[in-house]
């Protein structure tokens, strides 16, 4: 037997597989794919304080190994999810992250508050870089001094798990993941998508209504797993890793890097049940190179 | 509907036209209920280019043989690398998605199908006929070349051409044939499928005519479950997930 | 027929193909496969003052869609570039752009001022993006200040064309964009490579001997595409493109986004003759929707 | 010569065991002259995971029926993908591509090939038997089992075997064979292509014993032509591309 549990700052996970806000619903929407039970966690939709309808389709475009999207943080409000959503998922026998987002730091913190109520909510992932939202979002991710900001005032009403998930759009990740630490940031996750673009040739438009969007899956991994292993060596608390997760091989990688766990995200749309496929994959590795405990990966990459 | 990912083994692949394949896939375990208008989500190995799925609409399904088909145009890299599947090859699908027309009340139905837009409707006229109704089609298409098992359909109803070139049928595109443009001749229903500024002007006209009109949506997708929020159509109710909330909408609805 | 000469900034460009420094060797590699003078350019691999053995084996790893390389700016050091490549190379009926790097300040000026003698030569991009090296290279690109310096005193010797390659590691490439027009730059070229690594899960070990490498091919077009949009609305001096470009249709996304001429880099690994079936599609592309002329593209995203 | 970009039409593609297999290709145009060691750069279609080429040495040549062969180990996505081409199916390759092993002075020369290594071997003893030579070959393999094309090669020389389990040849690695270690057995020349730790431990003897050695390295390339300097080999005059500068080396130029 290899043991696959990972004590996350506190935090008990059963194992080190979660997925990525936006990617997988609020769970429900893959039960018929994932006994949701065996997954280490979830981490619901971006929620703000407001409801949002997003941004105007189209909303996707494919790249080589990979996709952009511009949702724009579609949801119905945190008020909705605290009273409609959170009654049915609540009893799921998994950790529940919400993805919380918000335009200015008073959104973030009185979303935060409510979550802070949800019994069975043991932590949030604070979005501070979401790059298809106006204003705010990405901003936040992007100097030190807005992430500290929110992360502090977050920090204040929120007293569970407080993860902070970091932009990949910076010149130096490292500093702003020491910054969120520094005031008090649980754990970091890493990474939001990269902003990018798509044309259509053919009609000389772009291919998204708001231009540009966010850049996810195969494509990015190379630089997530750069940003995940300089961020790991730097910081005290834990770092959940993702971008471009599509095979347990993927994980092992983030793992070796620094990661204590992992979050799948596009490979979700490709394989809805590609987080067990990479849970069990990440066993068989494990069994395979003599393995006992996954904690014995994490940072582990030779030289 | 429980979805499912599953395996199919291709039967055959038979090329219709420069542009269109029809697939015959066989299931290994027994067929969920599939409902008219309903999709599936293709898995395009391979390129680099074709990293989602593809959306593809249930064309035809034998519940007895445990068979889908699917009628496919080739539009860009995913389906073009699809025609090009060969007999006994393994294909993924993930099936059955969206929800789907609603049970006409009478005869008075009309089909419309637009290019590749006929793809649901045959399997839809004969789930209609299976209860009872008796459609009629009304297709489009360019040419009398680009014409897609006409024999088929003929099975499932009576059929009515346009070909905006008039090599067969009534000349121009299904808003022009005299079907739609008669007042002798009355619906109460219209379902229809196509391109969208076709559907938005045949859904025009059905309100217009007080006529109730359900039009299957193909807005570009990304997880086909209602995960993503890439697909989103514009409603008097909001953003809705062409995905789960769809494919279908009553006109109405839209706002487009 | 179309017109495909560009005026980059004085300089007269045959058409708006260039190849990206580092991928098409001294452009010798490549007669075999191409006919030279049908190039609107090449940029030589990366110049220093003195001859560089690189980085040890293994400098390269796949990933999807796209390669790493920690190459480390092998060559023999600006002095023999004059003496015994620039002789074999200066007769070629087309643009040759040397692609400057170095460690100091000092090391750029020297190595421009050598350049600047050589007639043939119209001009040099400066490097100051390359994530391959030590100390110097990226770090000179990802802060205004520095990239200020170095374009400032390379621009006082060096009286020809001075393009300046950008790094996309960087939260603003913007301000460095105006940052280095400011100082006197006749154009900018974007992207150089995104800093990744890879993994071998087995091994446990980093896939390149440097840890972390640059990475190239159509993994990073969504990325550069963007970068190239934003820079080209927001400098006055033209802009090449570059980063995935792959095929004519990713050619012409980047002169919508507004590059008035384009690299190919990455591609010329995957077909030696991409730069002329680039150029190929680039001409029937004009031809099918009534593109008189070249310039009319760029910039031209409609919206 | 030349490096020419070329599709190949597929003549046959036969599996030689679990991990091996042949492909026979056929060139439209007249064969340019190979000389042996050279490789070729493959490019395989499809899946993001095979951006880049893959190089693969020339097992054999025929200039009459103008075609090439290769003899590949499955050992990851690429080869994987390349075991299932299929008759009739184009393969593009980028090729002639390297230097070549030297032209030997006499007959006492000895052919080494460790596993995949085996594979350029073939071509090399044909085309030194055309120079009028007669080599020797010593072959190592895992098992019986493993052992690839023996008649073949049996045609351009007398093959002597190791493998590790003892099953054919003598037990152990071409290393532990008598050819090598016997006083009464000597070779002027070895040329060698295998696993790097193999080559390395060959040509430190071929050093000791005063034997010149060329061993064929297989780096990683990205371009195969020069271009990227990713292919380096750390020799005596510093970093060379084994793309170029090589694939073939003299043992004493190399720092390993
Ligand atoms: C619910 C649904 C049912 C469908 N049913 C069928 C069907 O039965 N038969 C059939 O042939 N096609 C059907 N389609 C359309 C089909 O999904 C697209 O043609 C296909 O995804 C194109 O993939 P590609 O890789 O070949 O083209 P790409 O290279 O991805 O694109 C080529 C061109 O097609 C456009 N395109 C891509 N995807 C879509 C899409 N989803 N809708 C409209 N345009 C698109 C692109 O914008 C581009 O201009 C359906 C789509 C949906 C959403
Ligand atoms: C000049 C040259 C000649 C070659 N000749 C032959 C030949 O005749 N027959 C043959 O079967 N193989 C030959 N090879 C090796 C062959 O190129 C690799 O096995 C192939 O590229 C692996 O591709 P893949 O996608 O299947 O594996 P990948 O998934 O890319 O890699 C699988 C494993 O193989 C390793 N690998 C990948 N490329 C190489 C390489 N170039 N050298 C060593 N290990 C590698 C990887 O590190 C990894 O561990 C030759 C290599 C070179 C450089
Ligand atoms: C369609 C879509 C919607 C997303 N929505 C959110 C979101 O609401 N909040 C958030 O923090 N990240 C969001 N993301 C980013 C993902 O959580 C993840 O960081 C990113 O996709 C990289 O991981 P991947 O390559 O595994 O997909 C979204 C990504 C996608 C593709
Ligand atoms: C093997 C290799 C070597 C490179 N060497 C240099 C270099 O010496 N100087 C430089 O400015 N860029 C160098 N680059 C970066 C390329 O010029 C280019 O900016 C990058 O590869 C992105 O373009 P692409 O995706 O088309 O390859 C190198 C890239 C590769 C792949
Ligand atoms: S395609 Fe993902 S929600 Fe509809
Ligand atoms: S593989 Fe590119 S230089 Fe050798």
């Amino acid at each position: 037997m290899v043991n696959l549990n990972i004590d996350f700052n506190g935090l008990k996970l059963k194992n080190p597989v979660l997925t990525a806000s936006g990617t997988f619903g609020y769970g429900l929407e893959f039960e018929d794919f994932v006994d949701l039970s065996r997954l280490g966690g979830f981490i619901v939709k971006g929620t703000t304080l407001l409801h949002r309808e997003g941004n105007p389709y189209p909303r996707m475009a494919e790249t080589a190994a990979g996709m952009l999207n511009a949702v724009g943080l579609q949801n119905k409000g945190v008020k909705v999810f605290c009273d409609d959503i959170y009654p049915k998922i609540e009893h799921l026998n998994t950790n529940i992250f919400v993805n919380v987002s918000g335009s200015t730091v008073d959104d973030y913190v009185a979303t935060a508050e409510m979550i802070n109520e949800l019994t069975n909510i043991p932590a949030i992932e604070l979005n501070i870089s979401c790059p298809n939202v106006k204003e705010g979002g990405m901003a936040f991710g992007t100097s030190c001094a807005s992430a500290e900001e929110v992360v502090k005032a977050v920090r204040q009403v929120y007293k569970k798990h407080l993860m902070v998930k970091l932009s990949p759009n910076v010149t130096d990740i490292v500093s702003i993941a020491q910054a969120v630490e520094n005031q008090g940031a649980d754990s970091v996750s890493l990474v939001n998508t990269f902003l990018g673009m798509a044309i259509d040739a053919k009609t000389r438009k772009p291919k998204l209504s708001t231009i540009t969007g966010g850049l996810s899956g195969s494509a990015i991994k190379p630089i997530a797993l750069r940003m995940v292993w300089q961020v790991a060596k730097a910081v005290k608390i834990p770092v959940c890793g993702l971008g471009g997760i599509m095979t347990a091989e993927d994980a092992i990688e983030f793992f070796l890097a620094g990661a204590s766990c992992i979050q799948v995200g596009t490979a979700n749309f490709i394989e809805p049940d590609a987080t067990i496929k990479i849970l069990e994959g990440i066993e068989y590795y494990c069994k395979k190179y003599g393995v006992k405990d996954i904690n014995e990966l994490i940072g582990s990459l030779r030289s | 509907m429980k979805k499912q990912t599953c395996d199919f083994e291709v039967v055959y692949n038979i090329s219709l036209s420069d542009d269109y394949f029809l697939l015959k896939l066989l299931a290994e375990d027994e067929l969920p209920n599939i409902s008219p208008a309903q999709f599936v989500e293709v898995r395009i190995d391979g390129a680099p280019n074709t990293f989602l799925r593809r959306p593809i609409s249930v064309h035809d399904v034998n519940y007895e043989k445990n068979t889908i088909s699917l009628l496919v145009r080739i539009a860009g890299e995913g389906t073009a690398k699809l025609s090009q599947i060969n007999k006994g090859d393994l294909l993924n699908l993930v099936f059955p998605l969206g929800n789907s027309f609603s049970m006409p009340d009478n005869d008075n139905i009309l089909l419309v199908g637009g290019g590749c837009g006929v793809a649901p409707m045959l399997y839809t006229a004969k789930y209609f006929m299976n209860f009872g109704f008796s459609p009629t089609f009304l297709l489009g298409y360019k040419d009398k070349e680009s014409i897609l098992r006409s024999d088929k359909f003929a099975k499932y109803g009576n059929v009515f051409y346009t070909t905006e070139d008039g090599s067969f049928g009534e000349t121009g595109n299904v808003l022009d044939h005299s079907l739609l443009n008669s007042d002798k001749i009355h619906f109460d229903k219209i379902y229809a499928c196509g391109p969208q500024p076709m559907l938005k002007a045949l859904g025009n006209l059905a309100i217009e005519k007080n006529i109730t009109c359900e039009v299957s949506l193909e807005n570009l997708m990304a997880c086909g479950i209602g995960a993503c929020l890439c697909c989103v159509q514009d409603t008097i109710d909001g953003h809705k997930c062409v995905c789960t909330d769809g494919p279908v909408f009553n006109v109405k609805k839209l706002v487009w």
